[in-house]
């Protein structure tokens, strides 16, 4: 029973990711019926946005301290973050300490940014261009992002903690009435989760509750008849691919302390989101959230020990068989639209 | 006997009764039109008939072989050409290439591993397709890409194609819908010279009732999925029933 | 000729003509200059050209005609490439039951894997395909092991049963070979500065890929390759026109996985060796890239895309700092460095960068691939009297 | 104008034709002239340094470079001369190998089989390399091994740690200065029973692929010999990020150890979330949780920042080691680019100046006389202490590192300390134990 319980858990947590990156990418899909292979990049992007937060506000100084000495017997120069010289070295480290949570006010503004540049600048031409131009053009920008970022970060993925507040864990079975160091959870994985649920519930509630949305959703359904109502779409359209980014770009700042950010975790989770974004159906965004937390789900079972006795390699296989599995009994993933995408 | 035996046919989608019980019988070698308002059901009778729906209840015999169960491919094979409400070509294809492929379609059947035959030395094939364009008149399009053409020319373009096979039984769904005026009439013109040149079974769904007095022999009103009446035109024209149930609203829209 | 009209003949010839003269073409600066380093005509690189070549124009006879998008292609050349290669271990080092075989392999699995997927369309094929291919490759790197290699892959051993060939000399490494005549064998033409070399290996390749091509060209032009561009057009339009789409669809399916086969074979013909990594997403997105930037559903597009997309592969890759360095030693210091700062990101390990970069142009400014870069430069050249009767109907660029 | 540039071409073209008439071809066979594939026979020999320069191992390939530059440089006779001073063999003289200069190219392996092999082919067809090194897998050294046995050229392994590369998929050209599985269990498994008692259970988590596969099999069974219990063993795929779901139920299954068999990005990935579920705070049967990384590479360890803390692992060389020869090579590795070599770096610096100075000491460039003078070479000085270049399998027999996270790291370099260095005799084992069968070298020719 713990054990399910814990898969259960792993599950809404990796789903979170999953289900992150899927509505950004439906979002995209349904708004601008554009299939984004930089999507994946603007994940990664996000989690750059903590990393280089995080350099901005170690910015040093060094001094050189003679009484230890280098790997090559010089004296050993010390960096000293200008944070700790302006506010004080305990000030100073708890800012720095903070610096993942803080990212997420910094990705914000700079993922809306890039998302209407990249719209404005280049996506919008490839609107009426048949789908595989679409599919070159931005896996063509997502290699471009990746090594930008790789140019300046180096390949090796980077270490990027949580506040000391939220590292380690806590018995979570036994705030649930279940024996005590049965279940563990980290506190940073539970405040993931909680995260996905407010920006998904977000998400959703700005398309349901204001104008802004309505129109969105119209335009998701029928966007020429929109646009007969001389209603002024592309401009909303181009702000959702901002918000779309922004969702992306959250996801990927608060997976850092989960997973050491490298220049080319965009492209691990490109082709498992747009699975997730399949599975779900095209143009759906509550497919996309369910698909993403019914793949994690199945993803944690599948790779319980218990379970590989009985059929090893399964843990290898699971995503991609769900996928076979649904997409043969349910034409259209879990809750697809008719004719989205289907030609 | 007629060649297209509906009997009995009802379709229910979901709480929607769309087809109550149909039966409708239609003589070899005539014009066939079924009318009534939206909703009536005639696209769903016209669907039952080509393989795209089946029918909850009933049975529809084409030439005294049942068409229930069968695909839309083998339905045409069976004799049975369809033609749409918005034109269905091949629009990356040149018309030429349009023209052709019903016609291998004729020849060879559903499906043909000739992979390796070269199209264009096919004399039998281009000669045909060469004819039917000749026939339509659109001899001089044969290059053209069948998308960049009028909708007139689109429909003609169909109708030749469907022609080309060479069917039994032709099905016209709104065939002059959107159109103008004078593409409209070219078509009537068009579809009387098929039915006078032509041993040809046609059906026709039709709103327009201008189309559809100048080209039926039998008319079929249907009301809320049954058939109200079935009569010549001159009879339907004056049928109290027809005119309280439909012909006196259309007539204002038309 | 050969069934063939003038036009396509003509193509045919001038394929025929560049894979044939390759070793002159791709080898145009002499040896040891500076501007050697882009010299491609070296076996393994030409080798690959035409595998690859192979492997595009089967993908776009799917692809290209019928419009379906395969997303895991790759795993046929795989699958290809281990059938391969146990014919190599169990059997003979002889290239021709390895093709062989890995062709008929190749069109079992493909026949599988397309009558599933092709029961949707659209964007959900596309991930049906990918979700084969994933597993192929998961499983042969782990849990299949014992018959892939897994990490390691295989590669033909000293003490492999090899039943129809002789022992080999005592410890000899065995080679792939057809009827005796080494896939490695070259022969090298020293001309003055410059050196050519002919490899076995990549005439053989070169040979099959002509026949390949060949096909390709055959098939587009039969009936059944318009059916495929019925499909593409409109399927409604064809099921109601007495056609039915599903074995089209498959045939297409089956024949460009034999064709992916056939590459693998080669490949491990060429080079006797196969890593499961052939089969990861990548290697599919790769076949589907080379597709697009050649241009989709034209003959030779697939080609050019391949070529170019393992050209930067192959050549890029290799430039380090000290070539650029070399390169630009004629600049005063300071002005060398900062050329070849400004040019080494786009080198060496950051080639990438520059593949990224071109794939963007190209789909920019020439929406129809490289192939209409090349309709561009011949109507510059070649009609600029009547440059403006031919409105391309086709092809819109962006806005 | 456009006369004029007509006729300069013509001039042109008629120069280039007589000069190719001057010229007259020279037609032979490219195997049989020679007496070995690419003997260098001008001025310099061409070394070809094959490296991970995409993907996620590029910033270990970047360290390898550098490495072979340095020795490039060093056996150029330029720079301070490094480890050819501190080599027990005198062979090399800083005048290039036998007189001829060395120059090099590089390559891409992306670590990717078929990437490696393409690279390493234009190195020999193009470039007319007579070695081939460099790597940063098992399945990239197999795959390029084989390819230099039958192009006939010597491949001097990079990093590579699976048993298959000098076991059963060894070959008479290809050589191997980096440890193997098996000496990582044998090195670690008496540090961590002197550490962790010997009464413990083990939980192993492997990477689903054969350097997993062999790393698992060698510390369970050294540690089992040491009276260990071994719980359970999952294999997690080569493709996962998030080892959430494998690290929870570790500590529902009653055991105390966590052996994480992985190599690299899976290595950052599973060792950060093994430390996020709290596991080493946790005592189970009394015990402290412990975790053991078999194979750490600083490199890639400095991703998983503080969490490698007081973790054991095993590892070919670290430049903390005091022996001459490692300090030569920190201090001439650390002068040029200003931070210490790896143990990637470091191995293909000592297998670039091993190869040179089998060539030195051969007399000759032959894979065949290169290859004898290697099988059975036994040397000092390249920071290892005393190292044997097994014939029968072409395997290094060193000294093995035991290391462990450091508590108090004094720069982003100092991440591992040194528990013990296990002597050769321990982790020797039997050639034939892995069966393959090496072969014959092959020159080419």
């Amino acid at each position: 029973m713990e054990a399910i319980v814990l898969q259960i858990l792993n599950g809404l947590d990796k789903g979170s990711a999953y289900a992150l990156i899927a509505l950004g990418l439906t979002l995209i899909f349904g708004t601008l019926g554009v299939v984004n292979f930089a999507h994946g990049a603007l994940f990664m992007i996000g989690a750059f946005c903590a990393v280089t937060l995080s350099r901005i506000l170690t910015l040093s100084h060094t001094v050189v301290d003679e009484t230890q000495k280098d790997f090559l017997g010089n004296p050993l120069k010390v960096d000293v973050p200008y944070m700790m010289d302006w506010f004080g070295e305990s000030t100073g480290a708890a800012i720095i300490d903070w610096a993942v949570p803080l990212s997420i006010l910094f990705a914000i503004p700079v993922m809306i940014a890039i998302g209407v540049i990249m719209e404005r600048g280049l996506i919008k031409h490839f609107y009426k261009r048949p789908h595989a131009d679409q599919i070159l053009v931005t896996f063509g920008l997502a290699i471009v992002l990746q090594e930008i970022i790789k140019y300046y970060y180096g390949a090796n993925p980077i270490p990027t903690p949580a506040p000391a507040a939220f590292k380690g864990s806590f018995d979570f079975g036994a705030m649930m009435g279940f024996d005590p160091n049965t279940i563990i959870y980290p506190y940073w994985r539970i405040i993931y989760f909680a995260f996905a649920a407010v920006i998904i519930g977000a998400v959703f509630a700005f398309l349901q509750f204001t104008t802004f949305g309505m129109v969105v959703r119209a335009g998701m359904a029928d966007r020429e008849t929109v646009q007969l109502l001389g209603i002024n779409i592309d401009r909303r359209f181009t702000l959702m691919f901002g918000i779309a980014a922004a969702v992306a770009g959250l996801a990927g700042v608060m997976y850092t302390p989960i997973n050491s950010p490298n220049y080319h975790m965009g492209m691990d989770f490109l082709v498992l989101s747009f699975v997730v974004v399949v599975v779900g159906g095209m143009g759906s965004l509550p497919g996309a959230v369910a698909a993403g937390f019914l793949l994690g789900i199945l993803e944690s079972f599948a790779s319980m020990r218990e379970v590989l006795a009985v059929l090893p390699g399964l843990n290898q296989i699971i995503i991609y068989l769900v996928a076979i599995i649904i997409l043969l009994t349910r034409p259209r993933g879990l809750m697809g639209r008719k004719g989205v995408m289907e030609d | 006997m007629g060649i297209l035996e509906v009997k009995n046919v009802g379709k229910r989608f979901g709480g929607l009764q769309a087809l109550g019980d149909v039966n409708l019988s239609v003589t070899e070698n005539t014009v066939h039109a079924i009318i009534g308002p939206n909703g009536a059901g005639k696209s769903t009778l016209l669907n039952c008939l080509v393989g795209k729906l089946i029918p909850d209840t009933g049975s529809v015999m084409f030439d005294g072989q049942s068409v229930l169960g069968r695909k839309p491919f083998e339905i045409n094979q069976m004799g049975i050409s369809r033609v749409f409400q918005t034109p269905e070509i091949f629009g990356d294809l040149s018309v030429m290439e349009n023209m052709m492929i019903p016609c291998f379609a004729k020849r060879d059947g559903a499906f043909t591993a000739n992979a390796y035959a070269a199209m264009m030395k096919d004399k039998e094939i281009i000669e045909r397709a060469e004819q039917v364009l000749e026939d339509m008149s659109m001899a001089d399009k044969r290059h053209m890409n069948a998308a960049s053409m009028s909708r007139g020319d689109k429909r003609r373009l169909e109708i030749g194609m469907c022609l080309s096979q060479e069917p039994r039984l032709l099905l016209l769904d709104e065939p002059t819908a959107g159109m103008a005026r004078a593409d409209t009439n070219n078509t009537i013109d068009l579809l009387k010279q098929i039915k006078d040149e032509r041993d040809i079974t046609i059906s026709i769904i039709e709103h327009d009732m201008h189309v559809v007095f100048s080209l039926a022999e039998r008319i079929t009103v249907l009301a809320q999925g049954t058939p109200l009446v079935e009569d010549t035109p001159d009879n339907i024209k004056g049928h109290p029933k027809v005119r309280e149930a439909y012909l006196g609203e259309t007539q204002d829209a038309a | 000729m050969f069934g063939l009209d003038k036009k396509d003949f003509r193509l045919l010839l001038l394929v025929a003509v560049l894979v044939a003269l390759a070793p002159f073409i791709l080898n145009p600066f002499p040896e040891g200059s500076g501007m050697a380093q882009f010299n491609a005509g070296y076996p393994d690189l030409m080798q690959r050209f035409v595998i690859f070549g192979i492997f595009a124009i089967g993908f776009n006879i799917l692809f290209g005609l019928t419009g379906y998008l395969s997303f895991g292609h790759a795993a046929f050349l795989g699958v290809g490439s281990y059938a391969a290669i146990w014919m190599m271990k169990l059997l003979t080092m002889n290239v021709i039951p390895a093709i062989i075989v890995s062709v008929i392999v190749a069109g079992i699995f493909s026949l599988a894997v397309g009558w599933i997927s092709l029961r949707r369309s659209g964007i959900y094929f596309s991930i049906l395909t990918l979700a084969f291919a994933q597993m192929s490759y998961s499983l042969a790197y782990s849990v299949l092991t014992p018959i892939t290699g897994g990490e390691t892959g295989l590669q033909p051993k000293i003490n492999d049963p090899r039943i129809l060939d002789g022992a080999l000399a005592n410890g000899g490494t065995p080679k792939a070979n057809l009827f005796g005549l080494e896939m490695g064998s070259s022969f090298n033409l020293d001309v003055g500065a410059w050196v050519f070399t002919f490899n076995a290996g990549y005439y053989l390749a070169g040979i099959v890929m002509l026949l390949a091509f060949y096909l390709s060209i055959r098939i587009f032009r039969s009936p059944f390759g318009m059916m495929l561009r019925a499909v593409k057009s409109n399927q409604q339009r064809l099921n109601y026109t007495g056609l039915n789409a599903k074995p089209y669809t498959l045939a297409a399916f089956v024949i460009s996985g034999m064709y992916a086969g056939l590459a693998g074979g080669l490949m491990v013909a060429m080079d006797t060796q196969v890593g499961a990594e052939r089969m990861f997403w990548t290697a599919s997105g790769e076949v589907v890239l080379m597709s697009i930037l050649g241009g989709v559903g034209t003959l030779i597009g697939p080609v050019l895309g391949a070529g170019a997309i393992k050209y930067m592969e192959n050549i890029l890759s290799k430039i380090n700092s000290d070539i650029l360095h070399t390169w630009f030693a004629f600049l005063p210091d300071g002005l060398e460095d900062f050329v070849v700062t400004l040019i080494y990101p786009f080198i060496g390990k950051g080639w990438h960068l520059t593949l990224g970069l071109i794939f963007m142009l190209v789909v920019i400014f020439l929406p129809g691939g490289l192939v209409e870069g090349g309709q561009r430069v011949a109507r510059l050249f070649g009609r600029k009297k009547k440059s403006t009767d031919t409105p391309d109907g086709k092809t819109t660029p962006a806005e | 104008m456009s006369k004029m540039n007509l006729t300069r071409r013509g001039v042109l073209k008629t120069g280039a034709i007589a000069g190719t008439g001057v010229a007259a071809p020279t037609i032979f066979t490219a195997q049989s002239a020679a007496a070995f594939t690419n003997e260098p026979t001008g001025s310099s020999v061409t070394l070809g340094f094959n490296v991970p320069q995409t993907g996620p191992y590029a910033d270990e390939g970047a360290d390898e470079l550098r490495a072979y530059e340095l020795a490039v440089e060093h056996l150029n006779g330029g720079g301070d001369g490094g480890l050819m001073n501190t080599f027990s063999s005198k062979a090399l003289q800083g005048n290039g190998i036998m007189g001829k200069k060395v120059e090099y190219v590089t390559g891409d392996t992306q670590t990717k089989s078929d990437a490696a092999r393409a690279s390493a082919r234009s190195m020999i067809e193009k470039d007319g390399a007579v070695m081939i090194t460099g790597g940063s897998s098992s399945g990239v050294a197999v795959a390029v091994q084989a390819l230099c046995q039958e192009a006939g050229v010597i491949f001097m392994a990079g990093l590579t740690h699976s048993n298959d590369t000098t076991g059963k998929d060894k070959k008479a050209n290809g050589f191997r200065h980096f440890f193997n599985s098996y000496m990582s269990g044998a090195a670690l498994a008496p540090i961590l029973a002197n550490n962790y008692g010997t009464d413990r259970k083990a939980y192993h988590l492997t990477a689903d692929y054969n350097w997993g596969y062999t790393t698992e099999e060698a510390v369970r069974t050294s540690t089992e010999a040491m009276g260990w219990e071994t719980v359970a063993a999952v294999k997690t795929p080569l493709t996962q990020t998030d080892f959430s779901s494998y690290i929870a139920p570790v500590l529902q299954s009653g055991a105390d150890v966590l052996v994480l068999n992985h190599y690299g990005g899976n290595m950052v990935n599973s060792l950060t979330n093994a430390v996020q579920f709290g596991l080493r705070d946790k005592l189970v049967n009394n015990k402290n949780f412990e975790i053991v990384v078999p194979l750490y590479s600083r490199l890639m360890a400095k991703g998983a920042g503080a969490n490698v803390k007081g973790i054991f692992g095993s590892t070919n060389w670290h430049w903390s080691l005091q022996d001459e020869g490692s300090k030569a090579f920190v201090q001439s590795f650390g002068t040029k680019y200003g931070f210490p070599p790896s143990q990637a770096a470091h191995t293909c610096y000592v297998q670039a100046l091993l190869y040179a100075d089998a060539v030195e000491r051969a007399g000759s460039f032959n894979p065949c006389a290169v290859a004898e003078a290697l099988e059975g070479f036994e040397f000092d000085g390249m920071g290892n202490g005393k190292t044997l270049y097994r014939a029968e399998d072409h395997q290094c027999f060193k000294d093995v590192l035991v290391v462990k996270g450091k508590e108090n790291p004094t720069s982003e370099f100092d991440l591992l300390e040194i528990v013990e260095v296990t002597p050769t005799s321990q982790v020797t084992y039997d050639a034939s134990i892995f069966g393959g069968e090496l072969g014959s070298c092959n020159p080419g020719a």
